[in-house]
């Protein structure tokens, strides 16, 4: 499936550098517009650190609430992208190209992101050191050699997350290398001096990129374990807790991980749509990939549902008074049951259907509508397995209680999204969101096979 | 485990449902001694009232035939507590006297403890804690004040425990009379806890006796056989027996989930139930 | 004598490639002229040598770093503060699997990309000789030879039709 | 045979092959007509073992007859061995034609062959149905247990469990056999002139009317893809149905929701390892060089490290929350199933299904040979069949009679060892599926011959610049 004509790596070049090499009006503009808003949003956790969290929603039985629910929803995103790049780089598909590069920067930022979530959701953000490591000049804990408890899942957390941070920027990184030093050749003065530092005098030998394709191939398969853990982690947080019936289920890690994709890939093909508007690469986001994309999705949504539909059912199988009051409350009691149903409208049916058709999931404004829907709906997923398993715990009916989130809450988490766009728009500016030295590969290795009267695309193959 | 040099007790209360007659005096005596906030009408209508103990009340029937229960709910101080292990900075744990302990200057308030407690007897310090000036001499000056963004909850009355091992088991004085105690036998006991006021504030106050508490090593104790009994039923149920619920009053909070509680509650016994209409 | 390099800029693969040739014919060694390309060329495209590498260990032994450091790291901090909590051990082991796990990927993986930098032999701090013309899809062949061979050097790679041939003395000649 | 064997840079001997499409079909009908010593030989074996089996299965029944689960926990354990290797193993043709990868062409016919299996499977299935003890309460409901016992049919419909099981297993057969149908018309109606005997006679019936017209082409591809899918559905409901009635709900209080993923995982991997060993045979005995590539092997082996490191992970998050849980179910659980009573099963489970098959392909080498697929197959099928052996003979003995329908299970019970008759009925199991596999093999022919065709007009050997690569047409 190559459609599209061939390109020379001249015109790979100027078409794809458009984005750093030439900044328009409405770019500055819109870094300002979410630059503000992010400020609102850094100003009202000052608020809420300063004031203390009686400012938003939360009370004694549901302790967790936006910013947990945001901290699963970020991590789920971040989820999309090593793996999209991973799997297709090791099952050589050829419709990767355009995709790995934007889809691991997102992981990167997205990352960041999240875990900002449950730093300004502690109690005392000041301290959290204690959280980490032990500080030589925390006198409290190093004096008394206490260090972070390795029994807890909020331990297990930042391990998970933070290696896979760190492998994924450096991952980055290195397939960064040779776009670098194309940026090296065709910039001047500052930014010249910048990109030949970080293309460490890259020259594309024959040895160069042999490693840079290794490279490329081992760091997938060396990620790919990492990113399995780090939402099963994620999810253990919750599956851990014992006290809180629907919590404690066996097939949190997987399920989550594969919500994560679900909701991942839609994002990744959001980004990727808007991509090839803004800066018109027509040429390189076709409508094969975003209909590849689709087509991945439909097998991961329909996953996710396997999953989602065995933790309902193995909630209802106990047959715990206890347990049978969450699920009460999740599907018969108003608002909490409306909100079920969008959610599983949004995140499996309506999508899914769209993707069925051809012509629809190749219609990038269906498309688009259709990844926003999944991610709406794995957000609600999110808040929907939190909340109403805290607002039930047991069976103390005195202490059951709902959750209404504030309007702190609520601009923090608008904050996150604009924080995450503006990132993405800001990198933009510096590297090439799509790798030229892949589209390079894919023109120079595509060919096509003559059978009969027609001729079928064909790409030439190592191994 | 942390060695220590002191004499081993395993704190435990007994809360008799059939004495309790839901007056509220423990939970005004907790507020008092442990230099709880003052809970203002918001906090109970936003759920974040401080109340380190509780009275639960439950309607049983239809009106007008309708009967109130009460049940006083505490931090359990479970042998396997959930909220223990999630910490992930160790500002809770389980001491080696059986109480279930919370570091106020460790905590970072990641109320994951909360989460995981099935009794949600865990208390967030939503606002900084604020009293009236009337109030400021009031506060009593053995029990820190917790700042906001941490947690605190029940401690067994731990400071009142503490003033007791120091007066009888290292001081060695009886606590009424102050006559010296010998060597051998400086261990806390129930009449010197009665005596010295060394209860918890809770158990001191309760008009009905209702909750009593004690050391489960300590044989002088009016409820010791409520505690054996209590473990009795763990041990069974560990070596899978069962135990018959109809033949005992003695039970424990969710004993399904695992957690062990170190209070015991003991079945009200109901001299004129409801008819069942 | 010593070894000068000399660049040779190509438009088509295939003329890189017949320079490739007529250098091996000329009795160049293997190891003195390289192509240097804007996008990888399957191995072997250019007829060039194999490279070894031992990009491979390199995980192993980060993974072995970090599995030893993992170990160490939970079971000490276990121990250094010994408090009982939830009837759990004071060494519980599943939740020492977890952390060791991810030490272990992280080390394997910051090894990985170190090995992969060590052996493409980066970075290279004084790049040799180069032309921004190769990121534009040129093909250069990068021949080192003694000085005095790099006139026929140069004609022979024109000859093989090069389109310009760069060489540190600035003699250019297209 | 005429094989061309390229020769290009870096490639590695035997990687690819590039069967003649004119010789195919006369050399394939040839190697489905002949009978081999060998092949006799280990036919001959796979009847004894079985007989024996059965021999095993009717001692069994003499002596505690139909009534009582307990002692049938062995037969339960092979059953589902026989179960989960039919079942996932179709499932590889399917998904791999589904992702359209072109090294799955030699494996599709030696996955689909498995489904015939699956009627041994129904037969085999049909005492159990009897064995199933009945979700409500036969005795007056005693104090402390259920009056319905805990299962996924809940107050159950009419029939359930039972019936129901039986329908999906049934179900489950049919379908697959429907795919094996649909993928063979092609090459029986190619045979079916050449052929002789009653496989003329059955070819020229089943492939009645396929003269390969577009049309027929276009549908016959359509059908496929729609039964594939809808096969994959089936297949992951049936395991969970069998999983949860067979396994779960007989251990009562064991509420572990991940375990149905589990169950088919192995099974998916139990598949994959079958069809290597297979592929294996044939190559190395068969005579079939020609045809199977080593590239088959290296893909399918990445597969099967992905599939092994996945069980593995499952395995754990099962593990951990139960660990993790403390309560006091979650303990005598894992006491029984992994830490106590079946431990050492367990611990050659854990081996055989993933640090061992793990280590050998973890090195590029030995994916890239015919052997070392393999032997890692035969590893994750002994790990298969202990998993089988720790679940079902644990779920078979755990709470006998009345305790079935207490809340849960309140002590860990005492592992149950095999005596005779329950090894003859585990080795009888194993034989009778090499037995039809092996009888399958001489009915049709082994590789699908239309996609072995289809694949030389998409593979070609090409030259770029100076070296020589695989051209793959219709890359994803």
């Amino acid at each position: 499936m190559q459609e599209g004509k061939p390109l020379n790596s001249k015109q790979v070049n100027r078409e794809l550098l458009v984005s750093i090499l030439n900044s328009p009006k409405w770019f500055f503009g819109a870094l300002a517009v979410l630059g503000l808003i992010v400020l609102i949003a850094m100003s009202t956790a000052g608020f809420m650190i300063n004031q203390g969290f009686g400012v938003t929603g939360l009370n004694r039985p549901v302790m967790w609430g936006f910013f947990i629910t945001n901290f699963v929803f970020w991590i789920g995103i971040s989820h999309a992208g090593v793996m999209l790049s991973a799997i297709l780089r090791l099952s050589k598909a050829e419709w990767r190209r355009p995709a790995t590069r934007a889809a691991e920067i997102l992981t990167v930022f997205s990352l960041m992101t999240a875990m900002t979530m449950p730093l300004i959701h502690t109690g005392r953000p000041w301290r959290t050191v204690y959280w980490i490591y032990t500080m030589p000049f925390v006198p409290y804990d190093y004096a008394r050699g206490i260090w972070p408890n390795v029994r807890s899942p909020l331990v297990w957390d930042p391990s998970a997350v933070y290696t896979y941070l760190t492998s994924s920027i450096l991952f980055v990184m290195v397939a960064l290398i040779p776009d670098f030093a194309v940026l090296r050749d065709r910039t001047t003065g500052m930014s010249h001096r910048i990109y030949g530092m970080l293309a460490m005098g890259w020259q594309g030998n024959a040895r160069q990129w042999k490693l840079q394709i290794i490279a490329g191939v081992l760091l997938s398969a060396l990620i790919l374990p990492v990113f399995v853990s780090v939402h099963s982690i994620v999810s253990w947080d919750f599956g851990m807790a014992v006290s809180v019936k629907s919590w404690h289920s066996t097939i949190f890690a997987p399920y989550f991980v594969v919500g994560a994709v679900h909701s991942g890939v839609s994002a990744v093909a959001l980004v990727l749509i808007i991509l090839r508007y803004i800066y018109g690469w027509q040429n390189y986001i076709r409508h094969e990939h975003i209909d590849a994309l689709a087509r991945l999705l439909i097998v991961v949504a329909t996953g996710w549902f396997y999953f989602f539909v065995m933790e309902v059912i193995f909630g209802f199988y106990g047959r715990e008074a206890d347990e049978i009051a969450v699920r009460n409350l999740q599907f018969t009691v108003s608002p909490w049951n409306i909100w079920m149903m969008i959610f599983v409208g949004m995140t499996y049916f309506l999508p899914v259907s769209i993707w069925l058709s051809r012509s629809l999931r190749r219609n990038l404004w269906v498309m688009s509508l259709a990844c926003i829907f999944v991610n709406i709906g794995m957000w609600l997923e999110r808040f929907l397995i939190i909340v109403p398993g805290l607002a039930r715990k047991q069976l103390l009916t005195f202490d059951w209680y709902t959750y209404r989130p504030t309007s702190v809450e609520w601009i923090i988490i608008v904050g996150t999204f604009a924080l995450v766009s503006m990132l993405m728009l800001t990198i933009a500016r510096v590297v090439p969101l799509i790798p030229l030295y892949d589209i390079k590969e894919g023109e120079i290795l595509r060919t096509e096979i003559k059978i009969g009267r027609v001729t079928v695309p064909a790409v030439f193959r190592e191994d | 485990m942390v060695t220590t040099s002191r004499i081993n007790h395993k704190w435990g209360m007994v809360v008799d449902l059939d004495r309790c007659t839901g007056c509220q005096a423990c939970v005004v005596a907790c507020q008092a001694e442990n230099n709880i906030p003052i809970n203002v009408k918001s906090f109970y209508q936003q759920r974040r009232a401080y109340q380190w103990i509780r009275i639960e009340r439950y309607w049983e029937g239809e009106f007008p035939n309708v009967k109130a229960r009460f049940i006083p709910i505490l931090c359990q101080h479970c042998e396997n507590a959930p909220c223990e292990p999630v910490c992930p900075v160790f500002a809770t744990y389980h001491n080696d006297e059986g109480t279930n302990v919370q570091v106020y200057n460790r905590c970072i308030g990641t109320r994951y403890c909360s989460v995981n407690c099935p009794y949600t007897v865990r208390m967030f310090n939503f606002w900084e804690p604020k009293w009236p000036k009337s109030l400021r001499n009031q506060l009593n000056p053995d029990v820190t004040i917790r700042t906001r963004g941490i947690m605190e909850k029940c401690s067994f009355c731990v400071q009142r425990l503490r003033r007791g091992e120091i007066n009888v088991e290292r001081r060695g004085l009886e606590p009424l009379t102050g006559e010296r105690i010998p060597a051998g036998e400086r261990k806390l006991n129930y009449r010197q806890m009665k005596e010295g006021n060394y209860l918890p504030a809770c158990v001191q106050s309760c008009p009905t006796n209702a909750l009593q508490f004690a050391d489960q090593y300590d044989d002088t104790g009016p409820v010791k056989h409520h505690f054996d009994e209590a473990n009795e039923h763990i041990e069974t149920r560990e070596h899978g027996g069962h135990v018959d619920e109809s033949q005992t009053r003695v039970y424990r909070l969710f004993e399904e989930i695992g957690t062990k509680p170190n209070v015991v509650y003991l079945k009200k016994v109901d001299a004129f139930p409801l008819e069942k209409a | 004598m010593a070894k000068a390099p000399i660049l040779g800029l190509f438009e088509s693969a295939d003329h890189a490639a017949d320079a490739g040739d007529a250098l091996k014919a000329a009795g160049v060694s293997p190891a003195d002229y390289d192509f240097l390309t804007d996008t990888p060329y399957p191995e072997g495209a250019f007829g060039e040598r194999e490279e070894p590498h031992r990009v491979y260990i390199f995980p192993f032994i980060g993974a072995l770093i970090g599995l030893t450091v993992g170990i160490m790291l939970t079971s000490m901090t276990q121990f250094a503060y010994p408090l009982t909590q939830g009837g759990k051990p004071i060494l519980s082991l599943p939740p020492m699997a977890v952390v060791t796990y991810e030490s272990m990927m992280l080390t394997a993986i910051i090894f990985t990309i170190i090995g992969i930098i060590f052996e493409s032999r980066l970075p290279a701090f004084k790049q040799g000789l180069y032309d921004t013309r190769i990121t534009e899809g040129y093909i250069g062949v990068l021949v080192n030879v003694d000085e005095d061979q790099l006139g026929s050097t140069q004609t022979l790679l024109t000859q093989a039709g090069a389109i310009d041939v760069v060489r540190n003395d600035g003699g250019s000649a297209a | 045979m005429a094989a061309t064997e390229p020769k290009g840079h870096g490639q590695h001997a035997g990687m690819w092959v590039f069967p003649d499409a004119t010789l195919m079909t006369a050399e394939m009908g040839e190697k489905t007509k002949a009978m081999p010593r060998a092949f006799t030989l280990g036919l001959a074996v796979a009847g004894i073992l079985f007989i024996l089996g059965i021999v095993g299965f009717i001692a069994r029944a003499a002596d505690n007859g139909f009534d009582e689960i307990g002692p049938w926990g062995y037969y339960m354990a092979i059953f589902s061995m026989v179960f989960m290797v039919t079942s996932g193993a179709p499932l590889a043709a399917v998904a791999f034609r589904f992702t359209k990868s072109h090294w799955r062409r030699p494996l599709s016919r030696v996955a689909e062959l498995f489904s015939i299996v699956g009627i041994l499977n129904l037969l085999m299935f049909i005492p159990l149905m009897f064995l199933l003890p009945d979700i409500a309460n036969p005795g007056e409901v005693a104090e402390g247990s259920l009056a319905v016992r805990r299962t996924i049919w809940f107050e159950g419909p009419i029939g359930a469990p039972h019936a129901w099981d039986l329908v999906g297993v049934a179900f489950l057969t049919i379908t697959s056999m429907a795919i094996l149908w649909l993928s063979a018309i092609p090459d029986m109606a190619e045979c079916r002139f050449t052929a002789t005997g009653f496989r003329r006679t059955l070819y020229s019936r089943l492939s009645g009317g396929w003269y390969g017209t577009k049309r027929q082409w276009n549908s016959q591809k359509a059908g496929l893809a729609l039964l594939g899918a809808f096969y994959f559905m089936i297949l992951v409901f049936m395991h969970f149905v069998i999983s949860s009635d067979y396994a779960q709900s007989l251990i009562p209080g064991w509420k572990d929701s991940i375990f149905p993923v589990i169950y088919t995982i192995t099974s998916l991997q139990m598949g994959l390892g079958a069809i290597l060993v297979a592929l294996f045979i044939m190559r190395r005995w068969g005579g079939y060089e020609g045809y199977i590539g080593k590239s088959t092997f290296w893909s399918a082996s990445k597969v099967l490290l992905g599939i092994t490191l996945l069980w593995v992970y499952h395995l754990f998050a099962f593990f951990i929350t139960f660990w993790y849980g403390r309560m006091e179910i979650e303990q005598n659980i894992i006491k029984y199933l992994v830490t106590d009573t079946y431990a050492i099963i367990f611990l050659l489970n854990l081996i055989f299904s993933f640090a061992a098959p793990f280590a050998v392909l973890l090195w590029n080498p030995v994916r890239r040979s015919a052997w070392g697929p393999a032997l890692a197959g035969v590893m994750v099928l002994f790990g298969g069949l202990m998993f089988n052996i720790r679940i079902f003979v644990g779920s078979a003995n755990a709470a006998p009679g009345a305790d079935l329908f207490k809340p849960i299970m309140e002590h860990v019970p005492a592992p149950v060892y095999p005596d005779i008759w329950d090894v003859f009925m585990v080795i009888g199991g194993l034989g009778a599926t090499v037995f039809i596999y092996l009888l399958a093999t001489r009915v049709l022919p082994v590789m699908s011959l239309w996609e072995m065709k289809e694949g030389t007009l998409y593979q070609k050997w090409g030259k770029f610049i100076r070296g020589e690569y695989l051209i793959l047409g219709k890359p994803e």
